[in-house]
């Protein structure tokens, strides 16, 4: 008896240890954010972050939770909302929608939270938008390509804005993917085209834009094969690709799953560049082994060629977050500074009460927001709260570091 | 109704388990089945209760084949009890017997969902017979623990209660006494002769051959796969066959 | 007299003398309660954090209050008086270990501890310590007159303490820092209150009366169910956690048929979930909801006999790899959009909300919580999927599953047709998860195929397993732990699918019957 | 036909690394009965293992004949001591427990050990290139190729399998493995140390996972921590078809799921989207047709 007596304290004190850990850890930051000159008698305002922070994802959602982050310590250095502290409280949705949504919707009963930066992934985008779009709430991904987000199933030929609430930073996969297309036919010249996707939807649409304007531009694909998200082995489905002797590879997929992709092609004597959208673009591409010629899209200008890019590539590193900013740490830096600078002009005239009609207030600041300083240049809002920003810029592995190539608007023809 | 064995020959692969064994058990009356270890009794045994098919021969109960199958076995009105003793360990002792009593009891799924005047009826007529065949075994009917916790022998009664709830025209017993003293073999043997006064038809196999001989009507001997001897209690025993048999094996 | 020799003399058997405790006082553990109140009344905090409006100075002046008992200092007086008391002082001493170390250890994270929080662990420790072996009480069963108000009060505290537990904290994060270790020293108040109650029999008392009283319970513990929109736990985050929490349960109860009652153990469970989910989906424009939800229930079913067809074959741990691969097929399946009927990747978006009588379920009725509706509707399928768990349960074919369960060959025996009561068991299973899923569609408004992958069947068999397999409550119980415990511990952000791994392994070493168990 | 050749080869290699992961999963089935969900981490932290040595321990420029050994050394004595303390820790105690609270053990040993790396280990949220530690480059018989890893592997992973085949068989812990599978009370009863031959398996099932993640990692070139899980489910897959608790019957199964796996993804219907469908529909049929798997003793109907 007594030992299993001690055995339980055990547990328990061993618990109470971790659990010490984690309530450290979630202090730290919340003193760090404290301590500034301004005046905060007003109380807090609190910027909701939604994101996949555990799992396979953990890495793009830590990287945008921690530019939220960013932005928001560097808002309250700035007092850019006057009399408010701003606060980031960032929810982890697992990738799972139905997580999202419960997120969402704590966020939609506190009358503190301003609005959401989130979320990643498009599905649980759709989980949320319905949760919060009685309380208008206002909601800025950082994330979400899907098309259909923002105007709605028929967006290529009868586009209608889905919710007022909802607006996004990031360009759409009906953009990205026959910009990508245009590039590999026009100036690469590859007229044989094999895509590989991972299932998932910002790939397969991605893919499905990309492989019917490369049709159009005269193109064949050859083939269209699926992977499994989870798996390391492409040799099959290679081994199918590579009968078909493509000219190149469409990657609809991220770089975990692209390098070793790009990699595997090669050791199976398929020496042709893979392609692919802002997925790829990472360094990890080339150290998962991405080769020399591989080509990937991304969404604006360069980072390193943008001051405010810089700028923001610097302050992030200087943090010393333990996590890299990934893929979509400048959009979500973007997204938070929407929701900064328009909270700030809307307490400007009234103290924050949380009521929907001040939120309605709120989406109408940030549909009016533009600035050309963004992370990734400019942000602003269209009719249906897409980005205005539809620059994508060309990166190829040179050396085996990534160099982009072109950049420019995507038109539809 | 009859429980009839003829020539039954059961093999596995090359291995001869069974040869040309017959059996009858009548309507009424207690048959023993004894045999050293190894000599087929539990095969034949695993035939008997639809369990397994037979080789060749045929197996009848009250003229009509007996299903391979020991749920149609046991519909048709052959129950059994085990050797080791296997109840349903989690489940109380009443609801071990009502499952014994499974296949007389009509109920329909929607009736069960919603509780209907008929199910209750049929639920609580269910009960009352199980209760029954508790008190019969001499075990208290109220007892709500779960039937794994009870001594060895009262397991042993739950079991025989079990195989009594279904209305068995002939009760197979594996070895009722394993492991008993003499005076719970004795109360055994006096329930035994109880079932039999129901008019059900009861085999029991048995190492025990003193206990056959003094409560069988009907005995006999398998060894080797063979039915060696059959006949009343009386004269098997004394048949010579027998006792070489048994001291052959026991020798070993 | 030694310690040993004071336990030698409590363990001997017999007489009505016996028991020391009684007449010599344990002075060791009555300076244990003694320590906890003591230290239920000291500062906490060495220092308060300086000036801010009122979120920030409320980071410490949570500690910093010596005299105003209220929250878990109140929690630690009741342990500390409970401890007096021989039977009590386990669970009382656990529960204020708990509630110190958490407290101690968000304190000394922000390098502010001060006497009170060592002085009660202190007395936590002793009153574990200085526990008497004495059996649980066994009280006796009173008349209607009695249980009828008996029931009531339990229920409605049962009621409470949900909402407590739920509340417990705070809703946000960056409102309140300290909600997660507020959270968590709750539980261990409410794991202690619960401790108590079970060692003064009241538990098991209260259980035999809810079996006596069967239907009467039943009612009180639905009307209980209902009122909690209207407790501190009716915000429209609670309601939407709790459908959830509810669809997932009335599937778990379904389950629990298949593994609990039937023994049959299925790892590929959630797409029955599905295909009522996508079922329903396919038809929300073109049918009302009542007709889409039984088509949903329906085609789960179908798929239920499909996939319960090899157990006539297969058999123990191999069914289970069978049901996993079915699993995997449909989830497959589902991701392809296998005959344009689930979506693909892209999901089935734009489901609308239920409408019955012109009444859209995601609106707000009158002061009541958004989402309200959804979780009375989810709180409805809960108890029809518990009526239909224990009515069969306590039916021919409910012992028929239970026989095989416990032993399939012995169960043919008795003239159990397996074969056709197991493929029962998977059809009223699946029918049920079926139809929960046409809940999920509407209430989510999108369906996806990420919804239903490997890991959520897992979850769905840990709710079973975790709440105690084949009892009524169980499965709910454990849907609700598995999922508030990972929505209550956000606050541990990166730390929280770790310490759930930890609480699984724990609950199971301590409990392997689950948590609703007699044993 | 070079492109059948291609696939055949390439569905072997896959075979050869699961069949790793298929023979701790079978060796621990046989003994406890126990469908060791966890043992997929046992595999990921034997990986993490390897990638540590490499990255932070062995100093850079060391030839891969030299760091090779180290990192399979590194990862055998990470996973072993893991899946020790996984036997001893969460398993050991809950010995005679219902059979399905071992289960939801597993998955709890498997979320905590998954969640440990990815939060603790450095770079470990997204995945992680491995470390080369190989010649790259391929062996080309006419139109097949097959990357000197895979060749590697498709040498070392049924040797592997031999080795532990001949010492269940030959050896006298082995003779007491068997026992144990075939009935732990009697083993107990003749003076066998049942809970030192559960550990023993445990440990061999270690080794097996710590040497399938080397071979792994330099074939894919990349690790993460999800890695654990879906091999692990393959490999429960194949363990399963294969005859659980028969330690060819593990390699079988795995070779018999990469095969079908790349030859479905090939020829079949649906295309490579749709491979593990086949492979899951292999297994029902073989399961209905075959309930104890190829190799696995038939379940006999006890009576």
């Amino acid at each position: 008896m007594r030992t299993k007596g001690t055995a339980v304290l055990t547990g328990l004190l061993a618990l109470g240890t971790i659990l010490g850990a984690g309530a450290c850890a979630g202090n730290k930051t919340e003193t760090a954010s404290g301590g500034s000159g301004c005046d905060t008698s007003k109380g807090r305002l609190v910027i909701g972050v939604i994101a996949p922070m555990s799992g396979k994802l953990s890495a793009i959602g830590l990287g945008i939770r921690n530019s939220a982050q960013l932005a928001v310590e560097q808002a309250n250095q700035k007092c850019a909302v006057k009399g408010y502290q701003l606060t980031v409280d960032a929810q982890d949705d697992e990738a799972n929608p139905d997580k999202g949504a419960a997120a969402a919707q704590r966020f939609a009963d506190d009358p503190n939270v301003v609005g959401i930066v989130g979320s990643y992934n498009s599905g649980v985008a759709r989980a949320i938008q319905p949760k919060i779009a009685g309380s208008k709430l206002v909601q800025i991904s950082p994330g979400n390509t899907d098309p259909a987000l923002t105007r709605g199933a028929d967006f290529a030929t009868a586009p209608k804005r889905q919710y007022d609430n909802y607006f996004r930073v990031v360009g759409t996969d009906d953009l990205q993917g026959p910009f990508n297309a245009r590039y590999m036919v026009e100036k690469e010249g590859k007229k044989r085209l094999a895509i590989v996707t991972d299932g998932k939807a910002v790939g397969e649409n991605m893919a499905t834009q990309f492989a019917a304007e490369a049709k159009r531009l005269g193109a064949e694909i050859v083939i269209r094969e699926k992977v499994n998200e989870n798996d390391s082995d492409f040799a099959s489905v290679l081994t199918k690709v590579k009968a078909e002797q493509p000219e190149a590879i469409y990657v609809g997929s991220e770089y975990h799953v692209a390098g070793p992709l790009s990699k595997q092609a090669k050791d199976l004597g398929l020496n042709v560049p893979i392609s692919g959208n802002d997925g790829l673009f990472d360094p990890q591409f080339i150290a998962l082994g991405g080769k020399d010629g591989d080509i990937a899209t991304s969404v604006g200008a360069p980072i390193e060629k943008l001051d405010s890019g810089k700028a923001f590539v610097e302050a992030y590193k200087k943090k010393g977050f333990s996590d890299g900013y990934g893929g979509f740490g400048a959009f979500a830096y973007d997204s938070a500074n929407v929701l900064i600078t328009s909270i700030g002009k809307v307490t400007a005239k009234a103290d924050w009460t949380g009521a929907p009609a001040q939120r309605t207030e709120l989406i109408k600041e940030v549909q009016g927001y533009r600035t050309d300083q963004g992370a990734n240049g400019t942000v602003g809002f269209d009719q249906y709260g897409d980005s205005v920003n539809k620059l994508f810029t060309v990166y190829q592995v040179d050396s085996g570091a990534w160099k982009d190539m072109t950049s420019g608007e995507f038109e539809a023809k | 109704m009859t429980l009839i064995a003829e020539r039954v020959s059961m093999r596995f692969g090359g291995l001869v388990a069974l040869e040309d064994v017959s059996l009858a058990v009548p309507g009424t009356g207690i048959v023993g089945l004894i045999g050293p270890n190894g000599a087929g009794k539990t095969t034949l045994f695993n035939c008997l209760t639809g369990l397994s098919a037979p080789t060749s021969g045929r197996i009848t109960l009250g003229g009509r084949p007996l299903p391979a199958d020991p749920a149609e076995a046991m519909r048709g009105g052959v129950a059994r009890t085990f050797q080791n003793i296997r109840l349903f360990g989690e489940m109380s002792v009443l609801d071990n017997v009502l499952v014994g009593r499974h296949s007389r009891i009509r109920q329909s799924l929607l009736g069960a969902l919603v509780r209907s005047p008929g199910f209750r009826r049929s639920e609580t007529e269910a009960a009352e017979r199980a209760r029954a065949e508790l008190a019969f075994v001499g075990l208290d009917p109220d007892v709500r623990r779960p039937a794994g916790s009870l001594s060895y022998g009262d397991q042993r009664r739950v079991e025989i209660a079990r195989a009594l709830a279904g209305d068995p025209a002939v009760l197979m017993l594996d070895e009722p006494t394993a492991g008993m003293n003499g005076a719970e073999t004795a109360a055994i043997g006096t329930l035994i002769r109880g079932i039999r006064d129901r008019g059900i038809a009861v085999v029991v196999i048995e190492h025990d051959t003193k206990f056959i001989f003094s409560l069988c009507d009907h005995v006999h001997v398998l060894v080797r796969g063979r039915m060696l001897v059959e006949g009343p209690p009386t004269s098997v025993r004394d048949d010579p066959r027998v006792i070489e048999a048994y001291l052959g094996t026991a020798e070993c | 007299m030694t310690l040993d020799d004071a336990k030698v003399l409590v363990d001997a058997p017999g007489g009505r003398h016996a028991n020391p405790a009684r007449h010599r006082p344990d002075l060791l553990a009555w300076a244990g309660a003694a320590l906890v109140l003591v230290g239920a009344l000291l500062p906490w905090a060495a220092f308060v954090l300086p000036g801010g409006a009122y979120p920030d100075r409320a980071t410490l002046q949570f500690f910093d209050a010596p005299h105003l008992v209220s929250g878990f200092r109140l929690h630690l007086v009741l342990l500390g008086l409970a401890g007096l008391a021989g039977r009590a002082r386990r669970p009382a001493g656990i529960g204020v270990v708990v509630i110190a170390v958490v407290h101690l250890a968000f304190l000394i994270g922000l390098g502010a501890p001060s006497a009170g929080g060592p002085v009660a662990l202190v007395g936590g420790v002793l009153l574990v310590w200085r526990r008497p072996a004495v059996p649980a009480l066994s009280l006796p069963l009173p008349g209607r007159v009695l249980a009828w108000p008996a029931l009531l009060a339990a229920f409605a505290g049962l009621l409470w303490l949900v909402s407590a537990t739920l509340t417990a904290g705070g809703q946000s994060r960056a409102t309140n820092p300290h909600g997660g270790a507020e959270f968590l020293a709750f539980c261990g108040f409410a794991f202690a209150l619960v401790g108590v109650l079970s060692a003064y029999g009241v538990l098991t008392w209260l259980a035999a009366l809810t079996q006596r009283h069967r239907i009467f319970a039943f009612t009180v513990m639905l009307a209980c169910a209902l009122l909690l929109p209207v407790t501190g736990a009716g915000t429209g985050y609670w309601m939407t956690v709790a459908s959830t929490i509810g669809v997932y349960a009335a599937t778990a109860i379904g389950l629990n048929i298949v593994v609990g009652l039937a023994g049959l153990l299925d790892l590929g469970y959630v797409a029955f979930l599905g295909i009522g989910a996508f079922t329903a989906a396919n038809l929300a424009h073109s049918v009302p909801f009542p007709v889409a939800a039984l088509a949903g229930a329906a085609v789960a079913g179908f798929f239920g006999v499909v996939v319960g067809a090899p157990t006539l074959r297969v058999r123990g741990d191999y069914l289970a790899i069978v049901t996993l691969a079915f699993g995997e097929i449909f989830f497959r399946a589902a991701q392809n959009d296998i005959g344009g009927l689930t979506g693909g990747v892209n999901a089935i978006p734009g489901i609308p909300p239920i409408t019955l009588f012109g009444q859209a379920f995601n609106q707000p009725v009158g002061a009541l919580p958004g989402g309200f509706l959804y979780y009375g509707l989810a709180v409805l399928l809960v108890a029809a999927a518990m009526v239909v768990l224990v009515n069969l349960k306590h039916s021919r074919t409910g012992r028929a599953w239970e026989a095989i369960r416990e032993d399939e060959d012995v169960a043919r025996a008795m003239g159990v047709r397996t074969g056709r009561a197991k493929i029962l068991a998977f059809l009223v299973g699946a029918t049920m998860a079926g139809l929960a899923g046409a809940v999920f569609a509407h209430k989510l408004g999108t369906v996806g195929y990420e919804s239903f992958d490997f890991s959520e069947s897992v979850t769905l068999l840990a709710a079973v397993i975790l709440g105690g397999m084949g009892t009524v409550p169980g499965a709910v119980v454990g849907a609700s732990l598995l999922f508030v415990l990972p929505e209550k511990l956000r606050e541990f952000s990166d730390y929280r699918l770790m310490l759930f791994g930890l609480a699984l392994i724990l609950i199971m070493r301590f409990r392997p019957r689950g948590l609703v168990s007699s044993s | 036909m070079a492109t059948l050749a291609q696939q055949i080869v390439n569905g072997l290699v896959l075979g050869a690394l699961i069949g790793l992961i298929a023979l701790g999963y079978t060796m621990v089935y046989g003994i406890v009965q126990l469908i060791n969900f966890a043992h997929g981490e046992v595999f990921m932290v034997g990986a993490f293992g390897a990638h540590f040595i490499s990255l932070y321990v062995l100093p850079e420029g060391v030839p891969w004949y030299a760091a090779l050994p180290v990192m399979f050394l590194a990862a055998v004595a990470v996973s072993v001591v893991v899946a020790m303390a996984m036997e001893r820790l969460a398993y050991r105690p809950l010995r005679g427990a219902h059979t399905l609270a071992p289960l939801i053990t597993a998955l709890g040993v498997s979320i905590l050990l998954q969640e440990v790396v990815r939060v603790f280990y450095p770079g470990a949220t997204a995945p992680l290139p491995f470390p080369r530690a190989f010649p790259d480059g391929s062996l080309a018989v006419g139109p097949v190729t097959v990357l000197w890893t895979g060749v590697l592997a498709l040498t070392v992973a049924p040797l592997l399998g031999a080795a532990v085949h001949l010492y269940v068989e030959r050896s006298r812990l082995g003779r007491a493995m068997r026992a144990t599978a075939q009935d732990a009370d009697a083993a107990r009863l003749m003076g066998i140390d049942t809970d030192r031959v559960t550990l023993a398996t445990f440990v061999i099932g270690g080794v097996l996972a710590g040497v399938g993640a080397v071979l792994y990692g330099i074939h894919y070139t990349q690790i993460d921590t999800a890695i654990g899980f879906q091999n692990g489910i393959f490999a429960f897959t194949a363990a399963v078809l294969g005859g659980i608790g028969s330690i060819r019957g593990a390699m079988l199964g795995a070779l018999c799921l990469g095969l079908v796996k790349s030859l479905a993804g090939q020829y079949a219907w649906g295309g490579a989207q749709y491979d593990y469908v086949w492979v899951f529909a292999l297994l029902i049929l073989v399961l209905m047709f075959r309930p104890q798997g190829f190799l696995g003793r038939p379940e006999r109907v006890r009576a």
